[in-house]
């Protein structure tokens, strides 16, 4: 029973880092470029989603907030890349790293003044309500999170596989040249997949805001989807599900059954475990070049 | 005894049998061609014989000693080089430091030695630089010593590539596909350079090549492949009547002139 | 004769402080092949990517089908009726043989003659149907080579730029390559601009040809006016005057047009 | 326009490439032993910081920048030589011994780390780094008897040659350590990559797969990198920790890592001086815009303070334009400029302005 | 002349983390600090003297909190130190304040080194958190008769702070201290440490977490059903905001404090004035911890000033701190300090959440 308990705290936990990982895999599905912002894009969406939502707020519905709030961060995903990011296409990667970092710094400043360092939850009609299940509690915070994780997760992967945005947006990470001579417009399809990303991050952290509590310095949480999208494989859409509910999973074990001092650590010491056996995660995207 | 024995090699992928049962020898100072059609298994030998790739079947054995279980960085060091066929040189160092890289196999001093640069290494730096400046002499790439590969144009890279291997002072070069995106000019020289390895260096060359004139004109023996498996051993004149060769690589227009080379480096001279 | 589908105005292209083209210009006219012969560094590479817009011409014009394309990025000018196919492959190595050749229609919307020009290319290179679902990053160079040139078919374009097309291919294969484009040229119309190493099969296929050297336009003229010009036959065609021993290559004679 | 006429092959070995740029870099080292004369205890202070952060800088730059695997986790690293270095001296190891042997210390545990983790490549190899970062500081944490657990440890006072050496009682001193320990490295560093070992890391960066067909052993030279990048680093720490005179776990948070890895990239990777001039950007520009911001407030002009926080923002901002500005880090800049003054008269207007370039995948290797 | 001091203006520094993770309580601090010095230097300063509170950032990393310090000592030449936050941090400072005597106010740390010699230049504002928990826990132990004792906290000074005093107030008491979790800063998920807490059958459990995770952790054991045990927060857990979560979720949490919550004694005028002030500048209905901080340190320092007199020296402030004894009214506890203890106050109050704001429960004196 307790550990149906913990496996259900931990799915729905697993599903927020499953989530913020998602935002980093479209963007390095796209463009093989790493958003070490994207923890501070969750927080961002957060404090949209709060701010349409909460009645101190503009007092909306639930679902029409979370759809408001996506929209902006979609809307601020592409202006960021067209405006900002674009200025160094086609440029060394780490020259994307350093500039997503500082930007993580911009973020977590504007948002420390206009929503204040105080933490803040998102009101819903179910906060705090629960439904029991077999003697399992399950809050309905954790129902919607994981319903919405599953639904993003699936769609996504069918957008990218199926899609010709997708194989295109997929054709414009691997070779932008040859993407541009098959006529992509490799550096719109670069803004839209931010768009998307910031759309998702935004779900996410509307999603965790709804569980707990967030503050400025909540995006800290990236770290973790990191590691959730490096066990999955980055760049892979399932990968990054699961390598969010394996971390999400680990944590309550370990703090339940671990002693204490040792438990902290396990979700990265898992996340070496699996790198050290599969150098590329589970579902790697690295291979062997063919000479 | 030969240089370089191959027997019964094979490799699979998947359902691809890339390589199935390929055998030939290699007799020392021979300058040995395989052709064959696109997709045959003339690279996939390559990266077997430089353990790229693991053989699901087969024996490689280099100078009477099986190589087969080695680890790719092992096989340099016994005297074999290569080349690739779609370039992999070292994009963000200069020509120099790709030549001098090639000089590794040979580096006598140990990384701490390294770090305070004593006497020894620089003995070894000069040393090494008198090798590699041979090289960039017999290839003539001297204009090109300290510009950066990345802005190289493709026919000088492959050029390069070359001048690093032989800079390892290797006993047998592999070549694969020297002269591809070379004119007929440099096509020239390269045949050139190829006999000069063979008979000034006392290079044994193992070689893929699709100029048939270029390969006519060098090889003393060709193996022609298809399908990963042998069709044809012999002179290159023998292997180029072959009906199967002509069926299933050269083609007919071959007779025509130069339509399978970028033009005569002389290649009738021998036939 | 008929209008200038690409034409070219003293293009200089520069990487950083590399001087690349020093002022080319030329232009190819409807219905025609044309070919750039020319050595290692001339250029060519450089003026057929920065006619496809994939670089930046500091001074000159590129114009298109009559409009001024320089500075454009390239999907625009694929959309306008130009496919490149680049020098080295240049492949989506992670997506499958058929994904590559989808991608290569991605301007055009109409599902069934997308599907039939597929089937052309299968037609073409049958070896690429029966890896349809490989990956194109582990074909062999020459199955790449393939996949390249019939990924540019399917944009059915006006204007085909073929970078060494034969680069790794066999003998047969570099044949029915030449074969191929001629067809496409006579009978659906298509315009090629080629750069091609085997200066024999090129100057056989083409109508007219330039020569690049170091940046520059140093030679013009119909094919078989090329294919008659004696530096032409030195040193695109290597057929010496004197034997092919050692010695006839210590002498090297001086092309005349430096 | 200036040429060079190499005589010898020496000439491409010996350290300067002409004489011209001995005597600059002379000047520079003259300049650099005379500055406590110039600065007060403020400007000393932070120049020592900025050799410090120069060599663990080049610690990072000899691993992303010439080896190509990025560490996101060399705080952890400075962690390991300021603990060892300190548990070293309070074991009574006097100062001039203690500094190697951290290095060694964490040269060694570096090289161990490596070992598993090097199959790994880019963002992975950067996560990973990450993580370990991460868990060292509840290592540190653990290891209560050498790290003071989460209270934490102070350094012991340096004895060099009966002469007593302080970050704060005798700045002077403690500087000219710090000028001598950097030059050193430097020095290392230097050799190392004007010598084979220094070509093989550059070859594993560029293409591994060259590299295995020449006999570099990629595992081995990774190896190798990782220990000698650590042992930079290592010294780096030791340093710091008599810098600061006081760690805990929490003196080597990730943002150090992250401030780092920040540094070597605006510095330009895959330039020695890149480690430098990155020290001096992330050292100096913040206290420049706290400086400015004093100004302007005491002036009544403008006051930031009512935007908390703004300092560091408004640091990250810059950063961000000059990304954008130059992708390739200062001394990728600065190169440019050397080529518009080589080539003096014949320089373009718009020589610098950026032709176009596309990336490929980094996934097939 | 004292350094930092002019006829016109005294300086001090404030080394503080307004970018990082605990900006929540440096960023309201300052805040609070400076409305109070810009209030009183429009009435003319102390003895004339305006009060420039000098603010840098260190974003939680010690080398910057260094070169910061290094900045305020070296550049701006400040008289004091107020509030810098951060333990190691602070530490690092004193190598630098210490040799010139400079003495540091208030710091927003718990680690006991605060008060670590020489002492005549440290003065800490209110009780520890050790001093709370301890008084708080054992108050729940007698009232609630609370027998079997735990904490979950993150393993840092804070965090050993208030397990240490869980677990020696238990002793203490006879009381077996039963079981304990830790937890990383970034940490959201408490299904499992709550998870086990129950199953050890805790029926008082301390919490040392930053007040995000507070926030999660009391919910989660709210959510898993678990509501027949006490939960205790420190200071730093004593927040308006925690109160206010949505749907109850904090409702019955008890905290220790050295102040009492603002909500419940807006009657008093002088709580009422400065609130208004508060919401004037910056919008929001409550100060929180951090700003009753900042302000509380501010007077503090700025009745120092004036017991010291108009001609201003170190000695003669560090003699006027360690005298100073008057009734903080807004934060309604008793300042005093006195040769033998540099704390400000050893008053500690016990409140709760009930229906969405702090309650005052009880009063307890420091041992
Ligand atoms: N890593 C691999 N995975 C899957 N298939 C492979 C791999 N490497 C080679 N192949 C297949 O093996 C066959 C032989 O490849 P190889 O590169 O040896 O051909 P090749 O003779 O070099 O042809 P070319 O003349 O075009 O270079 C090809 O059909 C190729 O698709
Ligand atoms: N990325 C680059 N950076 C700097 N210089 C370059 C770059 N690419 C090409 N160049 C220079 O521009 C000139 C033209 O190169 P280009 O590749 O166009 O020649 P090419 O005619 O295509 O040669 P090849 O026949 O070998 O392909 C060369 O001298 C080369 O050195
Ligand atoms: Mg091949
Ligand atoms: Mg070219």
């Amino acid at each position: 029973m307790e550990v149906l308990q913990l496996l259900v705290g931990g799915i729905s936990n697993g599903c927020i880092y499953g989530l913020v990982a998602l935002g980093f895999v479209l963007i390095y599905k796209a463009s093989e470029a790493v958003n070490f912002a994207q923890g501070d894009f969750m927080m961002l969406g957060a404090f949209l989603a709060i701010s349409f939502v909460n009645a101190e707020g503009a007092d909306l519905p639930f679902l029409l907030g979370i759809v408001c709030a996506g929209a902006v961060m979609g809307v601020f995903g592409y202006l960021l890349d067209r405006f900002v990011l674009r200025g160094i296409f086609g440029q060394p990667q780490f020259a994307m790293v350093i500039l997503t970092i500082a930007l993580g710094f911009v973020l977590r400043f504007v948002a420390g003044v206009i929503w204040g360092h105080d933490p803040v939850s998102l009101q819903t009609s179910f906060a705090g309500q629960q439904v029991e299940v077999a003697g399992v509690i399950i809050a309905w915070a954790d129902v919607w999170t994981i319903a919405a994780t599953m639904l993003l997760t699936g769609v996504l992967w069918l957008f990218f596989a199926r899609t010709k945005l997708g194989v295109a947006m997929q054709a414009s990470s691997q070779n932008q040249m040859a993407a541009y001579y098959m006529g992509i417009p490799v550096k719109t399809v670069n803004s839209v997949v931010w768009g998307l990303s910031g759309v998702v991050s935004a779900v996410a952290g509307a999603m965790f805001a709804a569980k707990g509590a967030i503050d400025p310095s909540v995006g800290l949480l990236g770290i973790k989807a990191f590691a959730a999208a490096v066990i999955g494989g980055f760049g892979s859409l399932p990968g990054a599900l699961l390598g969010g509910l394996l971390i999400g999973i680990v944590e309550p074990f370990a703090a339940r059954f671990a002693p204490a001092g040792t438990a902290q650590v396990a979700p990265y010491a898992i996340m070496l475990v699996v790198l050290i056996t599969r150098p590329h995660g589970l579902f790697a995207q690295v291979r062997q070049k063919k000479v | 005894m030969s240089l370089l024995q191959v027997r019964d090699l094979a490799v699979h992928f998947g359902g691809v049998k890339a390589v199935d049962g390929v055998s030939f020898d290699v007799e020392a100072g021979e300058v040995f061609t395989i052709v064959g059609p696109n997709g045959a298994g003339k690279s996939t030998i390559f990266n077997l014989i430089s353990r790229f790739y693991e053989p699901s079947a087969g024996r490689i054995v280099f100078d009477g000693r099986d190589i087969t279980r080695l680890q790719a960085h092992e096989i340099a060091p016994l005297g074999i080089a290569r080349t690739f066929q779609n370039i992999e040189l070292f994009d963000h160092s200069t020509v120099l430091a790709n030549l001098l890289v090639g000089r590794h196999t040979a580096r006598r001093t140990a990384w701490w030695q390294d770090v305070l640069f004593l006497p020894a290494v620089r003995r070894a730096e000069v040393e090494d630089r008198r090798i590699v400046e041979e090289v960039i002499d017999f290839l003539e790439l001297q204009p090109y010593r300290n510009k950066l590969i990345a802005g190289l144009p493709y026919g000088v890279r492959k050029v390069v590539e070359i001048a690093r291997a032989l800079a390892l002072r290797p006993k047998l070069i592999l070549l694969d596909e020297p002269a591809s995106g070379l004119s007929v000019e440099e096509t020239q020289d390269m045949a050139f350079w190829i006999e000069d390895m063979q008979k000034d260096m006392g290079l044994t060359v193992l070689m893929v090549e699709h100029d048939m004139n270029l390969v006519s004109r060098v090889s003393t023996r060709v193996l022609a492949m298809a399908n990963g498996q042998p069709l044809a051993l012999g002179t290159p004149a023998e292997v180029q009547k072959d009906p199967a060769v002509i069926e299933a690589y050269l083609g007919t227009g071959h007779a025509g002139k130069g339509q399978t080379g970028k033009g005569q480096t002389g290649g009738e001279a021998h036939a | 004769m008929s209008e200038a589908v690409l034409d070219v105005r003293n293009v200089e292209t520069f990487y950083g402080a590399i001087m690349a083209l020093r002022g080319v210009s030329l232009s190819v006219h409807r219905g025609r092949i044309v070919t750039i012969l020319g050595a290692n560094g001339a250029g060519k590479t450089t003026l057929m990517k920065t006619v496809s817009g994939a670089l930046d011409p500091e001074k000159g014009t590129v114009a298109f089908l009559g409009e001024e394309v320089q500075g454009m990025e390239p999907d625009q000018l694929v959309r306008r009726g130009m496919a490149h196919v680049p020098e080295g492959r240049e492949v989506f190595p992670f997506l499958t043989v058929e994904e590559n050749l989808t991608l290569g229609a991605f301007t055009r919307s109409d599902r069934a003659a997308i599907a039939a020009d597929r089937e052309m290319v299968y037609g073409y290179f049958p070896i690429l149907k029966e890896r349809r679902a490989q990956i194109a990053g582990t074909l062999s160079g020459g199955q790449q080579q393939m996949l390249a040139i019939g990924r540019g078919l399917m944009a059915r374009p006006k204007l085909m730029l073929l970078d060494e097309p034969s680069l790794g291919l066999s003998p047969l294969l570099v044949q029915e390559i030449f074969a191929i484009i001629r067809r496409l040229n006579e009978e659906q119309g298509v315009t090629m601009l080629i750069v091609e190493q085997n200066a024999q099969v090129a100057l056989t296929t083409a109508h007219f040809g330039y020569v690049l050297e170091t940046g520059r336009i140093v030679m013009a003229g119909d094919a078989a006016r090329l294919l008659a010009s004696e530096d032409i036959q030195e040193f695109y065609l290597g057929q010496h005057g004197g034997g092919d021993d050692r010695g006839g290559r210590r002498w090297k004679r001086r092309k005349t047009w430096r | 326009m200036k040429v060079l006429f190499k005589d010898s092959y020496l000439t491409d070995i010996r350290l300067f490439e002409d004489r011209a740029a001995m005597l600059r870099y002379a000047a520079l080292l003259a300049l650099m032993v005379a500055l406590p004369w110039l600065l007060g205890t403020y400007y000393l202070g932070e120049v020592t910081a900025i050799l410090i952060w120069s060599v663990a800088g080049m610690g990072l730059m000899i691993l992303a920048g010439h080896t190509g695997q990025v560490s996101l986790g060399h705080a952890a690293f400075l962690a390991i030589g300021a603990f060892s270095n300190i548990a070293y001296m309070e074991a009574g190891i006097p100062f001039l011994a203690a500094l190697p042997l951290s290095a060694l210390t964490t040269g060694v545990i570096g090289a161990l780390v490596a070992m598993p983790i090097l199959r790994m490549s880019g963002i992975y190899l950067a996560i990973a780094t990450l993580a370990l970062s991460v868990i060292v500081e509840d290592i540190a944490i653990m290891l209560e008897p050498i790290t003071g657990g989460v209270i934490g440890v102070s350094a012991p006072a340096i004895d060099l040659f009966g002469m007593k050496i302080d970050r704060y009682g005798t700045a002077e001193a403690f500087y000219y350590l710090c000028l001598a320990v950097t030059v050193v490295v430097t020095l290392g560093y230097v050799n190392v990559m004007r010598s084979p070992t220094g070509r093989s890391f550059l070859a594993v960066r560029d293409s591994e797969i060259s590299a295995r067909a020449l006999g570099v052993n990629v595992a081995r030279t990774k190896t190798l990198a990782f220990g000698l990048s650590c042992a930079m680093t290592g010294i780096a720490g030791a340093l710091y920790a008599h810098f600061v005179q006081f760690v805990n776990y929490e003196s080597f948070l990730i943002l150090i890592s992250i401030t780092l890895v920040l540094q070597v990239v605006i510095g330009g990777l895959g330039f020695i001086q890149g480690a430098f001039l990155g020290a001096i950007v992330v050292g100096l520009l913040p206290q420049a815009i706290s400086i400015l911001n004093d100004v302007l407030s005491t002036r009544g002009i403008l006051d930031l303070s009512a935007y908390p926080g703004l300092d560091t923002a408004l640091f990250a901002a810059l950063i961000v334009l000059f990304m954008i500005y130059e992708p390739r880090g200062i001394y990728g800049r600065w190169l440019k400029i050397r080529t518009w003054f080589q080539i003096f008269p014949l320089y373009r207007k718009d020589m610098f302005r950026r032709q176009k370039s596309y990336l490929k995948t980094e996934r097939m290797r | 002349q004292t350094r930092g001091v002019t006829d016109t203006e005294v300086r001090v520094g404030g080394a503080h983390d307004m970018s990082g993770i605990f900006a929540g309580f440096s960023v309201p601090a300052v805040k609070a600090a400076q409305l109070y010095f810009d209030e009183l230097n429009a009435k003319g300063g102390v003895h004339g003297r305006q009060i420039r509170y000098i603010v840098e950032d260190h974003g939680y990393q010690v080398p910057k909190a260094v070169q910061a310090v290094n900045k305020l000592v070296n550049r701006d030449e400040v008289f004091a130190m107020l509030l810098s936050l951060g333990t190691p941090h602070n530490i690092a400072a004193f190598n630098v304040l210490d040799p010139l005597g400079i003495p540091n106010i208030s710091p927003l740390t718990a680690a006991r080194q605060m008060l670590q010699d020489p002492i005549e230049n440290k003065f800490t504002g209110l009780s520890s958190y050790y001093d709370g928990i301890r008084a708080a826990a054992g108050y729940l132990m007698e009232k609630n008769g609370r027998k079997t004792v735990c904490s979950m906290y993150i393993p840092s000074d804070f965090g050993e702070e208030i397990h240490s005093a869980t677990v020696d107030e238990a002793q203490a008491r006879g009381l077996t201290f039963k079981a304990e979790t830790q937890h990383r800063p970034d940490e959201t998920d408490f299904t499992g440490a709550i998870g086990k807490l129950k199953a050890e059958g805790c029926d008082l459990v301390s919490i040392a977490l930053g007040l995000r995770a507070t926030i999660t952790a009391v919910g989660t054991a709210k959510k898993m059903g678990w509501t027949d045990a006490d939960f205790l927060v420190s200071s730093a857990g004593f927040h308006t905001a925690v109160a206010k979560v949505p749907g109850g979720v904090t409702e019955g949490l008890y905290a220790g404090a050295g102040w009492q919550d603002l909500e419940a004694r807006l009657s008093n005028p002088a709580v009422a004035d400065w609130v208004a002030k508060w919401k004037a500048a910056t919008g929001e209905d409550l100060p929180g911890t951090g700003a009753l901080l900042g302000r509380t340190a501010a007077e503090v320092f700025v009745r120092a000033l004036e017991a010291a007199g108009p001609d201003l020296t170190l000695d003669g402030f560090k003699k006027a701190m360690s005298t100073l004894k008057y009734e903080e009214e807004i934060g309604g506890y008793t300042v005093d300090y006195t040769d033998g203890s540099h704390i400000g106050s050893s008053d500690i109050y016990i409140s709760q959440v009930q229906n969405g704001s702090w309650a005052l429960i009880g009063e307890v004196q420091a041992k």
